[in-house]
C-alpha cells in the first residue's frame, strides 16, 4: 500500500472524439462496463493502492462527473483530511473555464499540489481502462532513481483513426526511456503510454511553473519530450489489459471485449474491486420466456425478451419479443415489444418503440443520443 | 440531541433456532433475502422511507455481525447528525447486567437511549417480517385516534390464526381484546408484531410490569393485555399489503419464490419506496451463450453457464456448465459446478456443490432424513462442500454432522 | 415541522452589484457574520421548517458555493432519499451555462422539480437574510386558500442604489395582493418581498411552462406581476429582522448590524441554529495586551492588537500594535503590527503590511479583494 | 471486512473518580477541555491523522454518552467504509456478562471485534491524556525493531516517577525491566500507556493470562511483565512532546492553563495535525464595548460583556457586566451574572454563579473545605445554581449537599 503519493485524474476535454457520447459528459463520465463509469477504473486503481488524497481536474462540463462522484462516499473518499477534491476551472466574470492543456489545468490547481502533503504525484488521464495498483510502479520508481517514471504497455495493433495522445515510449536495456513520439504518422515503438505518470511532487510542480512560465501547454509535448534527456525519465511496464477510449469503435469494442472471460477477471479482478455510485437497483430479472447468451448485465434490468452479445446497464428494460444482439444499452433504455437491434449503442434514458430495427456494423455501431426517442 | 417526534426500536431478536443452521452463525435478521436484500433492509428502508431518522437495533446475539453489516448506516441513509442507527446490545451495568428477558425488557433495559431523543412516540418493530410499510401513515392514524397504543393488523385465514396475536375490535377499530397465540381464535385479524406506543405511557407500563416477577416482559403477553385491563385506548391500524413472516425455512423459501410471480407479490421496484441494502461491490452478472435464465433474480457477481429456472441468485453466486438449478435459492457466493442439478432448495452463503451432485434428490431406501425444519425442501449449510455425485434427498439439512451420516450410509452418497 | 414541501433556492447572478466580493463567486457564496455564508441562512431557515429536500440552482461560477455546502453533511442533506442537490447549468458544448432569469432556470431543472415528491415548493433567492421557519407562512397558504403566497416586511426606508429585484406588494385588508410594482421608482408601498414564494409544485409547474413558452423570463415580471389579478396571490407579513445585500454598502451595513444584540438575537436564534460548513478551527486566542470592544469574533482568531466594531472571520490575525475600527475582515486575513484600519472590509486572506493605514467611510467602506497584499 | 495493517483500542475506562463531580454524570474521555475539545479528541485525532481509520472505544461506563458524543464519527473523519469508530461496551454473553476486570480484559472481551479486521498490530490507547503523537512512527519504529511490543514513553522527574509504569532498557532501547508504579524508581522513563503489539502475540499472553486467576489482567501489571519473562523483544519509543495526564482537577485546571502560554505549551494550529471535535452549532462569540479580555481562549457562543483575564471560556459561556473571571476554565454553557468573581476555578457546564457571589474566596473562619481533590482550586458542579452574593471558599468542590453545608453555616454563604 501507498501512503505517500496523491492522485491528480485530469478529465480533459477529448470530448469531440467520442461525438454524441459527451456532448453534455466528460469522457471521465461516460458510462462504460454496465455499472461504471470511465473514471471508476482510475479511482479505484488509485483507492485501491492506498491512496487518500485524489483531486479531479474538471473542465467546465462537469456536472454528471460532479454528480457520479459526489462527496467521494463510494471510494471511502468523504474525508475531512485529504480525500476526493474536485477541481473545477476558475470561472470569474472574465473566465469561461476551458483549459488550453494539461499544464495550464495543473498550472491552476498549483494551491490543491501545494496543500497536498504526500511526497509523490501520480497524474493520470481518464480515457485509459485498466485494473491495477501502483505499488510496483512506485517500487520501480524508487529503486531505479528515476526522476519520472511513466506506465506504459505494448500494443502491436494500430488504428491511425483511434490515434489520440498516442505518446509512444523507445526505451533502452535498462527501461530508460531514451526518446518519445505523440502521435506519430508510423509509431516507431509498440510502447505505448498509459497516462499515468509518477514523480516527487516537488519536481511536477517545478516542471509545471517552468512550462507555464514559456506559455506551454501540452505535458506530453512541453513537459515530458522536452526533458527526455535532462530528466531520468523511465517506463514502467503494465502487462495487463488496457483499453483506450479514443472514438465510438473502440467503445464499442472495449465494451465487448467484456464478453471475454479473461478480460473480465483482469478489470474486475476480487483483489481490487472497482468502485462505483450505488444505485439500489433491485436484482435484474428474467421473465418466463427469455433468451439470454454471452452477455453482461446489471442489477434493474428486466429481460422478458431475448439478449445476445450485449451490455446492460442498470435498468434496462427489453420487453417481450424484443431481439438485441451486439447491443450496448446505457441506464434506463427501454426497448419495447419486437423491436429488433443489432450493433446500436442506446445511450441513457433511450426509448425505442415497438416494433423498430435499428442495425449498425461492427465497425460503424448506431448511436442513439441521451434521452431520444426512437 | 434534538427532540425527535417518534424514535423506533427493531427487535432483532436472537439466533431465530427455526431457521437452523442459517443462523448458527448470523443472527436472524442478517439472513439474506431476495437476490440482494437481508432481512433487516426491509424495516430499516421502511423506517427511512417513513421519515423515521432515528432507529436503535436491539440485538441479543453478540452485537458484531449486526453492527459490522449495518456499520455506521449509510447504507440506509440512517448516517443521520442527530439520530441514525444505532445497535444496542445487551450492556454490562451495575452488578453484572442480564439478558433481555423478553421484547418488553429489551425496551425498558433502553430507555435512557430512548430518552435521549425525548419522543413524543415509540414505534417498535421485529426484525424478521418482509413488507413495505408506511408507518407515517400509522402515526397519523395513531395521532387522529387519540389512542395509547396502535397496533398493525393483518387479516389472516382462520386456520392460521392460531399462531398469531389474535384482536378484537370494535367498529371504530378499537381494541376490545387481544389474545396471544389463541387456541381457537375469535377473529382473523392478527397483530404484525408492529407497535406505535405513546413513550411516556409505554414507559409507565414497562415500569409496573418489570416489578412484577411473574410477567414474561413480552408486549403481546404482559403488557397490550394489561393497558386493555386498564381501560387504555389501543387502536388497530389495518394493513393489506404484502406481509410474510420469514422466522421459517418453507415461508423464507417462499418468501423469495413470491418474488418471481409476474407481477411479484412484492414490488420491490417502487421509486418512492426503495430497499436499501449494503452493496457489494461487484461487476454486473454474466450470462454465457449457452446459458439458460428463465423466470429468476440474478444479480451483480452472478456467473452463469448453466440453467437457471424459477431461482433466486444472490451476488457473486456461479452455476458452471451443465448444471441445473431450479426452485431454488443460491445465497451469496455459493457454487453450483458442472452438471449438478439443485432443485427445491436454500443453497447458503459460500457452499459448494460439487460436480453432478444432486441436492433435492428423491429419497433412497434405509436413509432417513429430518425434515422437521424443512418440510421437502433441502437445505445446504454455509461454506459447505457437497463431494462430486454426491445425493442430498429432499427435505435434508446438510451439515457436516449429516453429511456424515449418509457418508456412513456408504453407496447412498454416490449414486 | 413541514414534511410536504421541498426548497429551490436560486443563486442568481446578481454580481455586479457587490462589486469585488463577487468576483469570483455569486452572492449565495459571499461571507457574512463572522463564519457564515449568505445561503447558510435561507438553507438553515428551510432545514430547521423540516425540508428535506433542497435544490439550488446554480449559474457558472458556483465553485465557492459547491465547496461551501459539499455534500450537504452540516445541514444534514447528505442524503439517499432527498437531501440535497446542486442545479448547475447545462452546460453543453453549446451552452456557456447563464441564466437569462429565473424562469429559464426554472425550467432547466423541471426534471429535480417532477422528481420531488413533495406537494409544496417553496422558491426563494438568496441575498436576503432572516432566520425563522416557513411553518406558519404554509399554514397561512391553506388557510387563505391562496394560489401563491409571498413572504414580506414592511421597510420604511428606502435608498435608491440599494434598489434590487425591489418587489412591492400593495394588499387588501385581508392580504391578498392588488397590484405589485418592480424597482419602482417611488415605491408605492412600504411592503417589500422577502425572496421566498410558497405554492404547489403543480401551479409553479405550469406557471414555469406557460411563461418560458411565451419566452418569457423574469419571475416576478412575467409571472407574479402578471398574474396578480387571476391567482389568488397572498402576502404573508414577515415582522422580524431582515437584511438584504444589495450593494457594498449594505453588505456592510448588515455584518455591523450583527453588533446589535437585538439582531444578533434575532438572525442566531437558539431555537432556530444557523448551520455552516465546519472547519474544525482553533476557538479564538487573546493576547496579553489584546483590546477588544464590541466586535463579533469567530474560532481561530488570534488577536493581539485593538478591534472596536468588527466582524472578524474565522482566522484572522491582529498583530500587536495593530488597530481596527468599524472594519469587517474575512477567512485567514493578517493585519501586520502596527496597521490602523478604519472602514474596510478585508476579503479572503488579505494581507495588510507593518504599519499600513487605510481608511474608508461608513458610506464608502474600502473594499480589500481576496486574496490582495497592501 | 478488508485486511486492517493496524486496529486502535481505546481504553476510554470508567468514571474517573479522581475527577470528582466532573465525571458524577459523564465518561472521563467526554471531560471538556480547552475551549471546545473533549479529553477524547485528542487520542481520536492522533489517530486520524496517523492514518488508523479503525479504532474501538472501550467504555465500562454506560455507553450512552460516548455513543452519543461520537455518533457515526464524522467529526473525526471515522465514519469509513470499512473500519471507523464503535464504542464498544462489555455486553452481555453466554451466561451473563461481566466488567471489564482491567485493561487487558477489555481487550480480551473484544478479540472478535479485533479479528474481523485481521490486523498485524494492535494499538493501545488511554482515553485520559492530552498530547499530540504520531502513532504512525511509531508503528515504523515497532516494526524496525521486530518488537513484539512497542511501548511510548516520556523522560518526567524522578521525583515524580513514582506515579507511573516506569522503564529500564538498555543501549537500543529495548526494554530490560518494567515496574508499574515502582517505590524506589530506577529510572526516569515513563509509559506514556501508548503500546503497539502485535496481534498474534498479544492474544497469546492475554489467554494466558486470563487463565491466572490471580492476575488483575492489566497491561503494566500482568502482561508486560510476563513478556518481558518470557523473554519478548520490547521496545520503548521515546516521545519528547507536550503530553498530560488530566486524570486529576489540578492536571485538568493546569493543562487548561498550559494553553495560554505565549506560545502555547500545545500546538493546535498545526495545518497538518488538526484536533477534530463535534462542533456546536453556535455564532462567532460576541466582546461588548466594556468588556476586557486578556491572555484568554474564547469560543464560539461566548459572550463577554465583563473582564476575563487569563481563562478558557467554552462553547456558550456568558460573562455579565461587571464580572471578573481569571485563571478559571469556564465550561459550556456556564453563566456568570453580574458582578460575580471567579478565581481559579472550574466552573462545569450549565452552571450558573449568582450575582455578586464569590467564587474562590479566601477561606472564613469555622469552615471546613474538603480539598482532598481540589487542591486550591474551586470547583462548581454542572448545572448547579450559586446564589447571588454567595462567598465560596478556595478548593471546595460547590455540590448541592456541599452547598448545603454552607448554607448551614448561615453568614457563611452571604457576604
Amino acid at each position: 500500500m501507498i501512503n505517500n503519493a496523491f492522485g491528480i485524474i485530469y478529465t480533459g476535454d477529448n470530448s469531440l472524439r467520442l461525438k454524441d457520447l459527451t456532448y453534455s459528459r466528460s469522457v471521465a463520465a461516460v458510462p462504460f462496463g454496465g455499472r461504471y463509469r470511465c473514471i471508476d477504473f482510475m479511482m479505484s486503481c488509485m483507492v485501491n493502492s492506498g491512496l487518500t488524497n485524489i483531486g479531479v481536474i474538471t473542465q467546465k462540463n462537469y456536472h454528471s462527473l460532479m454528480d457520479h462522484l459526489g462527496s467521494g462516499k463510494e471510494w471511502d473518499l468523504h474525508r475531512k483530511r485529504d480525500g476526493l477534491f474536485m477541481l473545477p476551472p476558475f470561472v470569474t466574470r472574465d473566465n469561461v473555464g476551458l483549459y488550453r492543456g494539461t499544464v495550464e489545468a495543473l498550472k491552476s490547481v498549483s494551491g490543491y499540489i501545494r496543500r497536498s502533503a504526500q511526497r509523490y504525484a501520480i497524474l493520470a488521464g481518464s480515457y485509459t481502462i485498466f485494473n491495477t495498483t501502483f505499488c510496483d510502479m512506485l517500487e520501480q520508481h524508487v529503486q531505479t532513481g528515476a526522476d519520472i517514471t511513466i506506465m506504459y504497455n505494448e500494443e502491436q495493433h494500430f488504428e491511425p483513426e483511434d490515434q489520440y495522445e498516442d505518446l509512444r515510449l523507445m526505451l533502452d536495456e535498462r527501461g530508460r526511456i531514451t526518446d518519445m513520439e505523440y502521435n506519430p504518422y508510423r509509431p516507431g515503438s509498440p510502447y505505448k503510454s498509459c497516462d499515468v505518470i509518477l514523480m516527487e511532487k516537488t519536481l511536477l510542480e517545478y516542471l509545471v511553473e517552468e512550462a507555464s512560465a514559456h506559455g506551454q501547454y501540452q505535458f506530453s509535448q512541453d513537459v515530458l519530450m522536452r526533458n527526455v534527456a535532462k530528466l531520468k525519465i523511465y517506463g514502467y511496464h503494465y502487462t495487463g489489459y488496457v483499453a483506450r477510449l479514443n472514438s465510438p469503435n473502440s467503445y464499442f469494442a472495449a465494451n465487448m471485449a467484456l464478453l471475454d472471460k479473461d478480460v473480465r477477471e483482469e478489470l474486475f479482478s476480487r483483489e481490487h474491486p472497482v468502485y462505483t455510485k450505488v444505485k439500489d437497483e433491485v436484482p435484474a430479472r428474467y421473465g418466463p420466456s427469455s433468451v439470454a447468451h454471452n452477455s453482461i448485465v446489471a442489477d434493474g434490468c428486466i429481460i422478458d425478451g431475448e439478449i445476445e452479445n450485449c451490455v446492460l446497464f442498470r435498468g434496462v428494460y427489453v420487453a417481450q419479443g424484443a431481439k438485441l444482439k451486439n447491443c450496448i444499452a446505457m441506464q434506463g433504455a427501454q426497448i419495447q415489444k419486437n423491436c429488433d437491434l443489432s450493433y446500436v449503442v442506446l445511450d441513457k434514458s433511450v426509448i425505442v418503440k415497438r416494433g423498430r430495427s435499428l442495425s449498425g456494423y461492427k465497425s460503424f455501431p448506431v448511436l442513439l443520443k441521451k434521452g431520444s426517442i426512437v | 440531541m434534538r427532540k425527535k417526534q417518534i424514535v423506533a426500536m427493531l427487535l432483532a431478536g436472537g439466533q431465530g433456532s427455526r431457521l437452523g443452521i442459517l443462523t448458527s452463525n448470523m443472527a436472524k435478521p442478517a439472513v439474506p433475502f431476495g437476490g440482494k436484500y437481508r432481512i433487516i433492509d426491509f424495516p430499516l428502508s421502511n423506517c427511512v422511507n417513513s421519515d423515521i431518522d432515528t432507529v436503535g437495533v436491539l440485538t441479543q446475539y453478540e452485537p458484531l455481525e449486526l453492527n459490522a453489516y449495518i456499520g455506521n448506516g449509510q447504507h440506509w441513509d440512517l448516517d443521520r447528525n442527530n439520530g441514525g442507527v444505532y445497535v444496542l446490545p445487551p450492556y454490562v451495568k451495575g452488578k453484572g447486567g442480564q439478558w433481555y428477558s423478553g421484547t418488553s425488557n429489551a425496551i425498558f433495559q433502553n430507555q435512557m437511549f430512548v430518552d435521549q431523543f425525548s419522543p413524543k412516540y415509540v414505534l417498535i418493530l421485529s426484525g424478521d417480517h418482509i413488507y413495505k410499510m408506511d408507518y407515517g401513515r400509522m402515526l397519523r392514524h395513531h395521532i387522529k385516534n387519540n389512542a395509547g397504543c396502535t397496533i398493525a393488523v393483518l387479516e389472516v385465514p382462520l386456520e392460521e390464526a392460531h399462531r398469531f396475536g389474535i384482536m378484537n375490535c370494535n367498529d371504530e377499530q378499537r381494541i376490545i381484546s387481544f389474545e396471544e397465540k389463541p387456541k381457537e381464535p375469535k377473529s382473523s385479524l392478527a397483530s404484525m408484531g408492529v407497535y406505535i406506543f405513546n413513550w411516556p405511557l409505554l414507559k409507565k407500563y414497562m415500569q409496573a410490569d418489570e416489578e412484577d416477577p411473574a410477567s414474561e416482559n413480552d408486549f403481546g403477553k404482559n403488557i397490550i393485555p394489561s393497558m386493555l385491563i386498564n381501560g387504555e385506548k389501543l387502536y388497530a391500524y389495518p394493513f393489506s399489503g404484502y406481509w410474510k413472516d420469514v422466522g421459517t425455512i418453507r415461508s423464507l423459501w417462499s418468501a423469495n419464490m413470491d418474488l418471481l410471480e409476474d407481477p411479484p407479490l412484492l414490488d420491490l421496484y417502487d421509486p418512492t419506496w426503495h430497499i436499501y441494502s449494503r452493496n457489494p461491490v461487484l461487476p454486473p452478472h454474466y450470462i454465457a451463450s449457452g446459458a439458460k435464465v428463465e423466470q429468476s433474480l440474478v444479480t451483480e457477481g452472478c456467473e452463469v453457464y448453466g440453467s437457471v429456472y424459477h431461482s433466486v441468485l444472490f451476488a457473486g453466486a456461479v452455476v458452471e456448465e451443465g448444471a441445473q438449478v431450479s426452485d431454488s435459492v443460491i445465497m451469496p457466493g455459493a457454487h453450483i459446478q458442472k452438471g449438478a442439478k439443485v432443485n427445491k432448495a436454500i443453497i447458503d452463503e459460500r457452499a459448494i456443490i460439487g460436480r453432478n451432485a444432486v441436492v433435492g434428490d428423491d429419497l433412497n431406501e434405509g436413509v432417513k432424513v429430518d425434515n422437521s425444519l424443512t418440510d421437502d425442501i433441502t437445505l445446504v449449510g454455509s461454506d459447505m462442500s457437497i463431494p462430486e455425485f454426491a445425493s442430498l434427498p429432499k427435505g435434508m439439512v446438510a451439515t457436516r454432522e449429516t453429511l456424515g451420516y449418509l457418508y456412513m450410509k456408504g453407496a447412498d452418497v454416490r449414486d
